[in-house]
């Protein structure tokens, strides 16, 4: 089955999300289709999937032109999509999720729940993630839940299937899984098409190379044929050296740390999320913490921020304990988090661009009884100019930005609450190479300020590459630390998952 | 709490078991405690039954038909030896009251009657129909027979509220110079008669008189009178006899009300009730009608909470 | 340098899981001890409260709630909130009285037989409720506010239609062939009031509804997560639009029980009664933002309503002390819930803590 | 083989962008538009509806709904609701008659002045206020059944501290030099009730909280995105309970204008007020989910169904028309907002497509 789309526009509000695409999936192949963010991929693929309509140009399955009406129609004919966002229903069961609208009946017209397990552990067993279809899908690890979404598609026996980002948080085994199902999917004449912001794993499966760039298609190549640094120039049109700053540390004061920190995980509470871990991080140094999900480092950060409390254990900011302050006495005290979920934590979509930036510091702002509204102007400008924000002004809504200017706009929050600490949970993640640049930029310029920075990431090379020194985490436990330069790839794999493979041999 | 007017009556705040245990329980159900009315009856008639030895239980329906049947259920569940009800609507009443007086419960309505006669064991009530005649009569002599003037209806699923209405038209009509220029209901109730007596004005001031189906209506008509500066040249007449009414009255904010003897009502059925118990007889007609009487500047004085002094 | 966390084996996992779940289902109940507390106290306190009659008849007052509240754990299921289903209920006894005494029909009045009548009444309620579903599907129009706003059209529509009257005899007239409402209220087959079968019956096929039937998954589903159930190919706005439809036809049935118990029709009949079926969803655990209830829950939430208005009444304890205690019954059995779940989090991360203290 | 859709050449699509956008702004004031169409409908039909002292007599009307909407608009905003506020309106003028009838102080009886009764009295709203808060910011209950049940138990309250007898006579006593309370009621300072003056001293203070304070910014902050609020170190329990406290003031200063107008407190007054209040504020275009929502909307709101109250009053169409007339209205006013959305997004995407058509 060939689908196509031809000359297709599409139109939100005020953007122009693709202009006159043409784009073709063939049979038995994969596609990787790369782009920043905000290109236009997903909004192609939704295109594809029938979620959303174009605003001009049509789609052709084999040759003939479509409407298709709803991601129903679509899966209807044969197409399926895993999306960016997981969309499952955290209070369903994981069969039930499996089956939402395709439920399988018994011939009294009810569900019916046997066959329904059977096929879910079917379909687990080939994803080889061996966990009881009765869970409620809320009960799950993200990375779960991610493999729960891709069951689902397989599920449907599509003819083309869409992964828009289907890995973003998987471990490497599990995504060695998924390559291994693509493989045998294609194999059956499947198309898929695969999108991936780990350029790297993208070009791995691909078979072919699609590149947007500002909702229009820029490049097309055989997965062969090219290689990562191609790829960034056609995205973005810069080399990818650029992307990691170089850092020479000048370290002052110990300005964090923490001594025998114990957590409990919020959502399963019998679980340890960090278990008696200890760090430090100085003036002018950029710590890195890498890990597998699920290993603890966003309740890391988030009980050093005062979000969660911890178990047991203590906090010092420059030697001075913070004790059971919480958020706001924190940030007063120079301590503050960029949060890895930006919609869900970090930004107020209902307010502009200027009062999201002055949120934290307002009351650095206040003459009297009222915010200072010159002093407030002065200092958003100088925030958006700071981050490097591309808007059109201060008052523009926060939900016409792109992702990575979102990212840096919760960025330029925290840095105008003036911090001596900056925690930053994953600040690359979901964000196109061009603004991961600029975002490590400036933690670097920051900590040449005599910042200290401590940030988490999930991306191998960045962890290599970006902080003056690296920390391990495995289960909530610090498993390693390492100076820039001393480990190599292979290295980092072995230790983050190392501590997890031997235990569970055990 | 100190009560205020509505609360005057020397309430009996002997427990609900005090008496002689012989004596049974004693339902009385009323609309609701928040007209002064509606609790002078209910506290005359807790007082007198427990004067006579009963145990009492005091509950209201707030006009909900449906709550008056669960409350009756309640009764009967209890094996009540009678029910006092002042009912919560004519034809609404009439199967919850069956159902009691199978389950062997009597009942005896004060205060308002239903459809249906044969089934409870009395119905005492105001003669609305005279006191509403009485009240406009005196309506009509203060505004010398002519002049513009607002009637305030009652909640309209009370029968009382007609009843009272067709008394001020029985005698108001034969005086072709008093025009009456509005009539809207405002469910008994104060808050909702100023507001719309308020409105009212604004659409014309050239008001002489203000006839209401209750006091609390006739008060809230005072309060926007009053802010109006329109209170001295404006006739008003209610219906109750509560004593803030009264109060009204001897202020000269009010010209009259027409007091309905709801103490004397409510005792009267309770010792219809006690005869009916012992011996199985009201020895009195099913409906029974007190009069009411008018209450004007010269004889206030004369009256208390809802009865003669 | 390196140090690694005790891992689970799977056997302790599932286990973990199994012991979650039972905690769980004895919290379920949490309704149900609010219910026992209420039973054994007014046991204690009086003597007519245990008797078989009186709780027949305290289960019949449940009974009215409990359709209405039936109704309105799907609306809540969704996501959403019915304030129309007590002007509903005024209405379905207008309709019914209005047709029980004669339809004008081109010069001769016909008397439609009961079952006639039934089935109009509950469309009429389903007609509100198709109303209220478009209203929020269609024009994207708040819950609260559309059955807001129906909440005023429908009481208006039922003090028009009857001119504010109350619609005397519904007993029907055996010349005419339209007897036998009254059963409605006051039959009792195999000893039970009729509208207590009636609960049984609406219970037992909501409770079908929402645990066999594709229909109930995608409830829950939309209630979970709309745009997830959407993408997946749930037909959400059908879905949303049933709900209301549902629980305008129960707040019909409702109105038809309370006006065959009278054998009369008042179009004021069930103002308020919105606020005791959300009540009875809520403390049955059902959360208001979705996706999240049940229906043996909703049952014992009107029995905690009901039994505790029935009780205060038999203790002869006053109208005044009868309200405040009713808003705090509500707050507490609440209140109960997040002391649970505050519980359970607690207790496990402390047996977490524990644990891991024990093996290293 | 191929259709495009119409593509209309590049002025023409222009112009009608910018004839949208215009539209936009028109509809943006969809709540002046209602009560625009409101005032020339009675305008026409009645000679007395736009007098001076008419429209001053229904803006004090206003002013009753507008003081609690202006509270609820806080909390709304916060994305809660706030069932309580009738019942705050009930035992406000409660306790102004308790204290005006004087206190029993160890034997003695003494009267408080005025201004004390006054602060009393919203002291005793902001308690109940303040209850809210907790038991939705401490103890997690959902906002609607939190202040659902204290809708019950403050209405008790008042019940029981009044033995549910009205306070008759709140004029007081100069010889106890308690009286003026009624010119809070009857009181025109400048030709205008004080209620009037009331209501703007609100709005200009709420006008300023949200527009220039921190804490305003707070509050629409938390109400957008609670966790995101709380990351930015905004103290969100605070701005949660304090909304509850002041939603709790406004209702209790409503209680004593009312209690003032009459001279009179009735402990039943104020019997679902919160649902007029929560119709102003979406009326005038606040989400019920938080984060969106204007003081000018708000009493814009206020007007639309105060004077469609008194307007058809004025011209004496029949209660029950009022009721049906109300609700239609609630439902019309929030679907011209729908219809606004709608139109602005199709002319945002109008505008787009010319724009591009201009530069390619
Ligand atoms: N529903 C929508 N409403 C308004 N604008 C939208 C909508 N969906 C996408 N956009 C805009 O369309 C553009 C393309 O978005 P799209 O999601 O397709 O990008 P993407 O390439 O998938 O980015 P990412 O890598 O971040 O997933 C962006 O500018 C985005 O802001
Ligand atoms: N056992 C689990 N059960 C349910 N949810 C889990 C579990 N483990 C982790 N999660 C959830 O998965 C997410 C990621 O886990 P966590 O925050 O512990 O690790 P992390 O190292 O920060 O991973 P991430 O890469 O997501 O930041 C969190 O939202 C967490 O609540
Ligand atoms: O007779 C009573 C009183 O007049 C009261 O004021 C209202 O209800 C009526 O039934
Ligand atoms: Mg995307
Ligand atoms: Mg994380």
């Amino acid at each position: 089955m060939e689908l196509r789309a031809r000359e297709v526009t599409k139109v939100y509000g005020g953007t122009h999300a693709l202009k006159g695409v043409d784009f073709a999936v063939a049979p038995g192949r994969v596609t990787a289709l790369f782009g920043e963010n905000g290109a236009g991929k997903s909004t192609l693929m939704k295109i594809l999937a029938g979620i959303e309509q174009p605003t001009t140009g049509h789609v052709e399955l084999d040759g003939r032109p479509v409407r298709l009406h709803s991601s129903r129609h679509a899966a209807d004919l044969g197409i399926a999509i895993i999306h960016q966002e997981l969309s499952l229903c955290q209070n369903l069961s994981i069969t039930d999720n499996l089956f939402l609208a395709r439920e399988l009946r018994t011939g009294l017209g009810a569900v019916d729940r046997a066959a329904q397990r059977a096929a879910t552990r079917a379909v687990l067993d080939r994803l080889e993630e061996h966990v009881d279809p009765d869970l409620l899908v809320g009960e799950l690890r993200l990375g779960q839940q991610q493999l729960v979404e891709i069951a689902r598609a397989l599920l449907q026996d599509a003819r083309v299937l869409i992964m828009d980002e289907p890995t973003s948080a998987l471990t490497a085994p599990e995504v060695e899984v998924l390559f291994r199902v693509i493989r045998e999917l294609t194999a059956a004449g499947v198309a898929v098409v695969y999108i991936s912001h780990h350029l790297d794993e993208a070009l791995d499966i691909a078979d072919d190379v699609v590149v947007l760039r500002d909702g229009t298609l820029v490049a097309t190549a055989r997965a062969g044929e090219v290689d990562i640094r191609w790829i960034v120039e056609q995205m973005v049109g810069r080399d990818q050296d650029a992307l990691f700053p170089t850092h020479d540390p000048v370290l002052g004061q110990a300005a964090l740390t923490v001594r025998e920190l114990t957590v409990a995980d919020p959502a399963t509470p019998d679980r340890l999320a960090v278990d008696g871990l200890s760090l430090e991080v100085r003036e002018g140094e950029i710590v890195g913490v890498y890990g597998l999900m699920g290993s603890g480092r966003t309740e890391l950060l988030e009980t050093l921020a005062g979000r969660l409390r911890p178990a047991s254990g203590e906090v010092l900011l420059a030697g001075a304990p913070l004790g059971g302050s919480g958020i706001r006495e924190r940030i007063a005290r120079g301590l503050v988090l960029v949060p890895e979920d930006r919609q869900r934590d970090g930004l107020v979509q209902t307010m502009s661009v200027g009062q999201n930036l002055s949120l934290a510091a307002l009351g650095s702002y206040v003459r009297g009884l009222f915010v200072s509204e010159p002093r407030e102007r002065a200092a958003v400008a100088r925030a958006i100019t700071d981050v490097t924000v591309k808007t059109s002004g201060a008052q523009a809504a926060i939900g016409s930005l792109s992702g990575g200017n979102q990212q840096k706009v919760i960025i330029g929050k925290a840095l105008l609450t003036r911090p001596r600490v900056l925690l930053l949970d994953e600040p690359s993640r979901g964000v196109d190479v061009g603004a991961k640049a600029d975002i490590f930029e400036l933690m670097a310029a920051q900590a040449r300020r005599g910042l200290a920075v401590l940030f988490t990431t999930s991306d191998a090379e960045e962890a290599l590459h970006i902080p003056d020194r690296l920390l391990v985490l495995a289960r909530g436990a610090l498993v390693g630390e390492f100076p820039r330069g001393e480990l190599t790839r292979e290295e980092l794999m072995r230790v983050s998952d190392g501590g997890t493979a031997q235990e569970g041999a055990s | 709490a100190c009560g205020g007017g509505g609360g005057e009556q020397p309430a009996t705040s002997a427990s609900a078991s005090s008496g002689s245990a012989a004596g049974g329980l004693i339902a009385i159900i009323t609309p609701s405690h928040d007209n002064p009315f509606f609790k002078a009856e209910a506290d005359a008639a807790k007082a007198q039954a427990e004067k006579l030895g009963y145990q009492t239980s005091v509950a209201s329906h707030d006009d909900d038909p449906n709550k008056q049947s669960e409350l009756i259920d309640a009764a009967i569940s209890r094996q009540a030896k009678a029910i006092i009800l002042d009912n919560a609507g004519a034809d609404a009443s009439i199967g919850p009251v069956r159902k009691a007086t199978e389950g062997g419960v009597p009942v005896f309505l004060i205060d308002r009657e239903i459809n249906a006669t044969g089934i409870a064991k009395a119905q005492i009530v105001s003669n609305n129909s005279q006191g509403a005649q009485a009240a406009a009569q005196s309506f009509v002599e203060a505004m010398k027979s002519k002049g513009n003037y607002v009637e305030l209806v009652g909640k309209e699923s009370d029968t009382n509220a007609s009843v009272r209405s067709k008394g001020f038209a029985d005698v108001i009509s034969q005086y072709p110079d008093l025009k009456q220029v509005a009539k809207e209901s405002a469910n008994w109730d104060q808050q909702e008669a100023f507001t719309k007596m308020e409105t009212i004005i604004q659409k014309n001031r050239d008001i002489q008189g203000v006839i209401a189906g209750n006091d609390t209506m006739a008060l809230g008509a005072v309060a926007a009178l009053k802010a109006a500066n329109l209170l001295d040249k404006v006739t008003v007449v209610g219906f109750d006899g509560s004593p803030d009414a009264i109060a009204a009255v001897k202020a000269g904010e009010m010209h009259a009300t027409a007091l309905q003897p709801a103490a004397l009502g409510a005792t009267s059925a309770v010792d219809q009730a006690d005869q009916f118990i012992r011996t199985g007889k009201t020895g009195k007609e099913e409906k029974q009608s007190i009069d009411c009487e008018l209450v004007t500047k010269d004889n206030a004085d004369e009256f208390g909470v809802f009865a003669r002094k | 340098m390196t140090t690694t966390a005790t891992s689970a084996p799977p056997e302790r996992a599932a286990a973990r899981a199994r012991r979650l779940s039972v905690l769980n289902i004895a919290f379920e109940l949490r309704a149900f001890i609010a219910l026992a507390v209420l039973i054994v106290i007014f046991g204690l306190l009086s003597d007519s409260f245990l008797t078989v009659p009186n709780l027949i008849t305290m289960t019949k007052h449940v009974a009215i709630n409990a359709v209405i509240a039936l109704g309105m754990l799907l609306v809540i299921l969704k996501g959403g909130i019915d304030l129309s289903v007590g002007s509903i209920v005024g209405l379905s006894g207008v309709v019914a009285g209005e047709l029980l005494g004669g339809l004008h029909v081109g010069g001769v009045i016909a008397y439609p037989p009961v079952w006639v009548v039934i089935v109009l009444c509950v469309t009429a309620g389903m007609a509100v409720g198709a109303v209220n579903g478009v209203l929020v599907t269609r024009f994207n129009v708040a819950p609260f506010i559309a059955t807001l706003g129906m909440l005023y059209v429908a009481r208006g529509a039922a003090l028009l239609v009857s001119d504010g009257a109350t619609y005397p005899n519904l007993a029907g007239n055996p010349a005419l062939g339209n007897t036998g409402f009254g059963l409605l209220g006051s039959g009792r087959p195999l000893g039970l009031p009729t509208s207590i079968w009636i609960m049984i019956a609406l219970a037992v096929a909501v409770t079908l509804l929402l645990a066999k039937s594709p229909f109930g998954r995608w409830l829950y589903a939309t209630g979970g997560n709309e745009r997830a159930a959407d993408l997946s190919g749930v037909p959400i706005r059908r879905v949303k639009t049933i709900v209301y439809v549902i629980s305008g036809a129960c707040a019909a049935v409702a109105g038809l029980i309370i006006a065959s118990e009278l054998t009369s029709a008042a179009p004021q009949a069930g103002e308020t009664y919105e606020l005791n079926a959300i009540a009875a969803v809520v403390i049955g655990g059902a959360a208001l933002s979705g996706g999240r209830g049940t229906v043996r829950g909703t049952l014992v939430g009107a029995f905690v309503i009901g039994f505790l208005a029935d009780g205060l009444v038999i203790l002869g304890v006053s109208t005044f002390w009868q309200i405040l205690i009713k808003g705090a019954v509500i707050i507490l059995a609440v209140l109960l819930d997040q002391g649970q779940q505050r519980f359970k989090r607690r207790g496990a991360a402390a047996a977490a803590v524990a644990a891991t203290r024990h093996h290293d």
